[in-house]
């Protein structure tokens, strides 16, 4: 398989998909980028390049530049959606959620079930997300935690460049609303990309990495990291699952439960602060549905509770570290 | 754009059947037979029917809390949309949604919407559709005087002007946001101005007329379909009742509305002006008063004895699947 | 005591605090009312009468009506905050924080820490929340754990008019940003309500019963509900530890970790839907924290993963009942 | 409004200083050795200066992401916001901010901003406590045309007019927000124009003229300080750099900047015409240069000796008490 970067491998899919189906468009803040300068045309495609090469692709019609008007620009997903089209809605970082939030959270998710599910709304909001590039406090945060709360949407956060391809293909076929998170410290993440259509469901986890000691369940970035703990852990002979749940909503809690049964140790990775976070939701639905299976306390490796500092050794310190990761499995399997 | 007979005769049905479908609600939620908040649009009748003569199930509309006058005008299910108020199985909406969030996509109504300012970037969108599907086809929303300050309104203005979308931005000054009075809260006092401002046409007309309603409104549609970019109307009006059923209104003068219902009912107007134009005879209007106060009495008896929406369905429609 | 109910004990509450410190202001949609109309200038008091009176006691200047726009009501009170006031923000529905939630989320939760602790903003946001009264989805959501999940702010949640009278009191003399959720359904609830200043300390959560066989954990409305629960359950036999959080943020966990030494059973009970609600936070950090004394799975009681209903029985359903909550706590005690 | 010897030489110093602390960091930046995202104000510098020099300690600015002229033109220390921009631990907020969250509470900056319009409203808030201070000071927030289209602006400049609070809306027009052009986004073409339709007075001016600024943001915060109500001043002007640091700037023609610094450059323009009009000498400027070089590199020098920030520090600032 063709090895390419997490950014390619999206962009790709977004050529394809857009060539598949017409009824596909994507809107946002330079989504192409150039409309009313002195230079080319196309000068961006997108802050990240996620989209770069589709303005010239498929035209101005369908790769909408926007003014900086988030809630104009998912709301208009919105009603496009409603109205027969497929809208690709770009937020440049998941941060501006705060001036959006309404038409995601009492608007799309809702429209369903409030018009008795008399009507689809397939947008796909994507949200260039995470920290890790000392952007502060308002351009690194994850998010995900937020919209994962709200009933009616569905949640997708690849941690790479194959999920990235398949998950973003589901989406886009997909006739409910998603939240496609990217983490953007991942976009130049490679790895190998199956060629051709490729689809991942939702609702099912990846089982990175197999073992015995204990369970690991890591989002997006975290993922990487718990990698590295483990790499440095089976050296010492720990061995552990570890599960990515690609989709928080639907979460695949089912593939969590087995591997319990297996490890009877549970530790969870979100580079979220902790309260309300992906981490004790999680915890919450094992202490309640797998609590027979739990040999030790389930440990959360979260950010702390605070916003996310600019200072490079601050952000570092205030995101997991694969030896915050490695001294949570060593806690649950001592225990 | 002078109207024929039928569709004058149509118009007069539609303003008709909100007036009495609100009416009636006006009574029945005394009785409290009706669960939650509801907005009633008495008084406002000229402007949806205005309006939505010149749309076609094709065409898309946006509401608001406000938002039976509109659901009417654009076709919806008159039966279905008392039932759905009532919470009932067969509600337009299940009796998931109630008052403030009746849609009928058959009839290109996208919805009531309870977050003031929530509808405008919804039609913005559905112009991105229709401008694409080229069609010819246009959106409208609906918004208060209120609304007309919400930032998520000014930001689909803008973009609607960017893009150049067929979408009508109709705004109801109906003198108050709730309590607060619009000569206040609109700091221009202006609001056709101010959409002006924002690089679009913008009409201003009397919005207790349903002709000057629907002449202006057929002129920017014209302007619409033509491709020359989206506008802005906006009627100034008047609602007979408060901004929810039981508000005590005592940000009104005693005899308000009293005065408005004696000079600026649409119904009252519509019928002089066409009698007294020798377009339609008293009778004619009198059979569809007939008919419409037929029609809303089975709609509350149906309502009535409609069942409620079960609780096997509370989970569902949530997702398409999960 | 005097009893009073929840919406007179803070209506109380703001005159008095208003009139002890000048520096208070309050802003929203109607808070006075009237404004610009031809009848009385204060027609209103808030759309629930929370501020009933103080336009007429405090002036304009300090009770301040404004234009439908959440963002700038939020924003506003920060800059005034920042400036050296005590703004009180009224969204007039919790539901609106999607149309306001930057200047809460990005901005006032954040001051602090990205200026480096160099400044403070003591903002006040009243939010009124929750199910019960037939509203429809977008008047009758939960909102506290999303707001709970951000660090700077400070969540508080009463039960009864005298906690609502103490920690709004709190709220009004803190220093940090305050987000104050008052349930709808709640504001005609009497209760005995202390005269004089009455403060509550942050944090500190309400033993409202005590038993030997469950710890209960319940919020809000929920509260009167697990009472009713208990009331029926307590003629059987069972009686558990009632606790009211009270804050969410700050949590005290000591007090429901204490509570479980004596029972080693938890029922949570939050009127949100369950995912990244308070229900999973709290049971996550009692399945990392509390682990060695739980003898039984914990049980959630929340609202089902969809939006809030229109219709009188499916609300009903929707809301966890006091029969949820029996069913809940026999079976942990069962287990 | 005729500003002396003394004034002059203030302003072009702030103009100097502010082009200086960005040439540099323009350099320093292309040497990897500051982390995150950096936006330049260079080529602006007349807009701060010409605006921040009506206001004192204890009137209020909120900036932008592009912050760092309307800091230093508000009187913040230069030094410690460059070690804040290298993430020290003795920078103005710790290095908990960076470079686009600087503030300054002791000179009146109540931040600049990340988020594209989150400004305007905390400016309004800023104003209703001077207001009620009644000590006759006033706000100000900066935001670029891109800001323009945010609804949170609308939002604010509305509630500012319905309030009548001394607040000044400063666009900063270059022409671009990120990638996009000023003529594609803003849909009316016309900021200035816009803010007019929201009932208050708007002017707008040559960005790059400090005379220009200074004078057209006297008379309108002399209306602010009468106490009639809020207005606008839109600043045509071009960013020298690109949007960011690292922006291949593949939307602006080969050319575009070039031309810009030759016939809109403040400094330039400002010399030519204090020299041109005997008010000040090449000498007194040069001198100015030379102090506002050395000051740079001492701040330079003394960041990249400054201890970074500490982690011992990433949990203390969230809150007061907790
Ligand atoms: C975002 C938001 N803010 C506030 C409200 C509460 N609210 C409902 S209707 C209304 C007044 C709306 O005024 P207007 O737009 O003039 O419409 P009208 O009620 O007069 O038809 C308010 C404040 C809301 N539903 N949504
Ligand atoms: C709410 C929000 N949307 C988008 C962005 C990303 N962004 C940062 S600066 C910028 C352009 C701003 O343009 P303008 O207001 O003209 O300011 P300029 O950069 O030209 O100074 C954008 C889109 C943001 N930071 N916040
Ligand atoms: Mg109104
Ligand atoms: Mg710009």
């Amino acid at each position: 398989m063709p090895v390419k970067s997490m950014r390619d491998a999206l962009n790709e899919t977004l050529h394809a998909e857009m060539a598949r189906d017409e009824k596909i468009i994507i809107l946002g803040e330079d989504v192409a980028g150039g409309a009313g300068g002195t230079g080319v045309e196309e000068a961006a495609g997108g802050i990240f390049g996620v989209s770069a090469g589709l303005y010239t692709k498929f035209g101005k019609e369908r790769v909408i530049d926007t003014p900086i008007s988030e809630s104009a620009i998912i709301g208009a997903a919105a009603g496009a959606a409603l109205a027969g089209y497929r809208p690709i809605a770009e937020l440049m970082f998941a941060d501006f959620i705060g001036v959006s939030m309404d038409q995601l959270y009492n608007q799309i998710a809702k429209f369903r079930y409030m018009f008795g599910g008399k009507t689809r709304c397939p947008v796909v909001v994507r949200m260039p997300t995470g920290a890790g590039m000392n952007m502060g406090a308002q351009h690194s945060q994850t998010i995900y935690p937020i919209v994962t709360s709200v009933p009616g949407l569905k949640v997708v956060i690849p941690s790479n460049p194959a999920d990235a391809k398949g998950l973003m293909t589901t989406a886009l076929r997909d006739d409910d609303p998603v939240v496609f998170f990217e983490h953007k410290a991942l976009y130049p993440r490679k790895g190998e990309v199956p060629d051709g259509e490729y689809m991942i469901p939702f609702g099912e986890a990846a089982l990175v990495r197999e073992g015995e000691d204990a369970t690991v369940v890591a989002i997006a970035r975290m993922v990487t990291f718990a990698e590295k703990a483990l790499d440095g852990l089976e050296a010492n002979g720990i061995t552990c699952d570890l599960i990515d749940p690609r989709t928080t909503s639907p979460l695949d809690l089912d593939t969590i439960l087995e591997s319990l049964e297996g490890t009877g140790r549970l530790v969870i990775v979100d580079e979220s602060p902790p309260r309300c976070s992906i981490a004790s939701d999680i915890a919450g639905m094992v202490a309640s549905e797998g609590f027979d299976l739990l040999k030790a306390p389930i440990q959360m490796v979260t950010a702390p509770h605070t916003p996310v500092p600019f200072a490079k050794d601050l952000e570092r310190a205030y995101v997991p570290s694969p030896d915050d990761i490695s001294a949570a499995i060593r806690k649950v399997v001592a225990y | 754009m002078a109207l024929d007979k039928t569709r004058l005769l149509e118009a007069y049905r539609v303003m008709k059947t909100i007036r009495e479908f609100e009416e009636r609600l006006h009574v029945e939620i005394a009785t409290g037979a009706i669960p939650g908040f509801t907005h009633l649009y008495s008084g406002q009748e000229a402007v949806a029917a205005g309006v939505c003569m010149h749309l076609s199930d094709d065409d898309y509309i946006v509401s608001t809390h406000r938002g039976h006058g509109h659901c009417i005008a654009k076709g919806c299910d008159v039966i279905g949309m008392m039932k759905e108020i009532y919470g009932r199985a067969d509600g337009l909406c299940k009796g998931k949604g109630g008052s403030m969030h009746i849609a009928d996509f058959d009839k290109g109504m996208l919805g009531a919407n309870a977050i003031v300012g929530g509808g405008p970037p919804i039609a913005t969108g559905a112009a991105i559709a229709t401008k694409l599907d080229g069609n010819g086809k246009v959106s409208a929303s609906f918004g208060g005087d209120g609304s007309s300050n919400q930032g998520t309104v000014f930001e689909a203005m803008n973009l609607a002007v960017v893009l150049k979308l067929p979408t009508l931005f109709v705004y109801e000054d109906n003198g108050y946001g709730e309590h607060t009075g619009t000569s206040y809260a609109v700091g221009s006092d202006d609001i056709a101005g101010r959409c002006e401002g924002f690089g679009m046409t913008a009409k201003k007309v009397d919005g207790g007329d349903f002709f000057a309603v629907y002449e202006a409104a057929g002129e920017l549609f014209d302007q619409l379909r033509a491709g020359d970019g989206p506008a802005a109307l906006e009627c100034t009006i008047t609602r007979f009742y408060g901004h929810y059923e039981g508000d005590p209104q005592r940000y009104r003068a005693k005899d308000e509305v009293a005065n408005f219902r004696e000079s600026k009912d649409c119904l009252k107007n519509f019928r002089q002006r066409v009698t007294g134009e020798g377009l339609l005879d008293d009778s004619d209007l009198d059979a569809i008063d007939a008919e419409v106060a037929e029609l809303i009495d089975r709609a509350v008896e149906e309502a009535k004895a409609a069942p409620a929406a079960p609780i096997s369905e509370l989970e569902t429609d949530v997702y398409i699947s999960y």
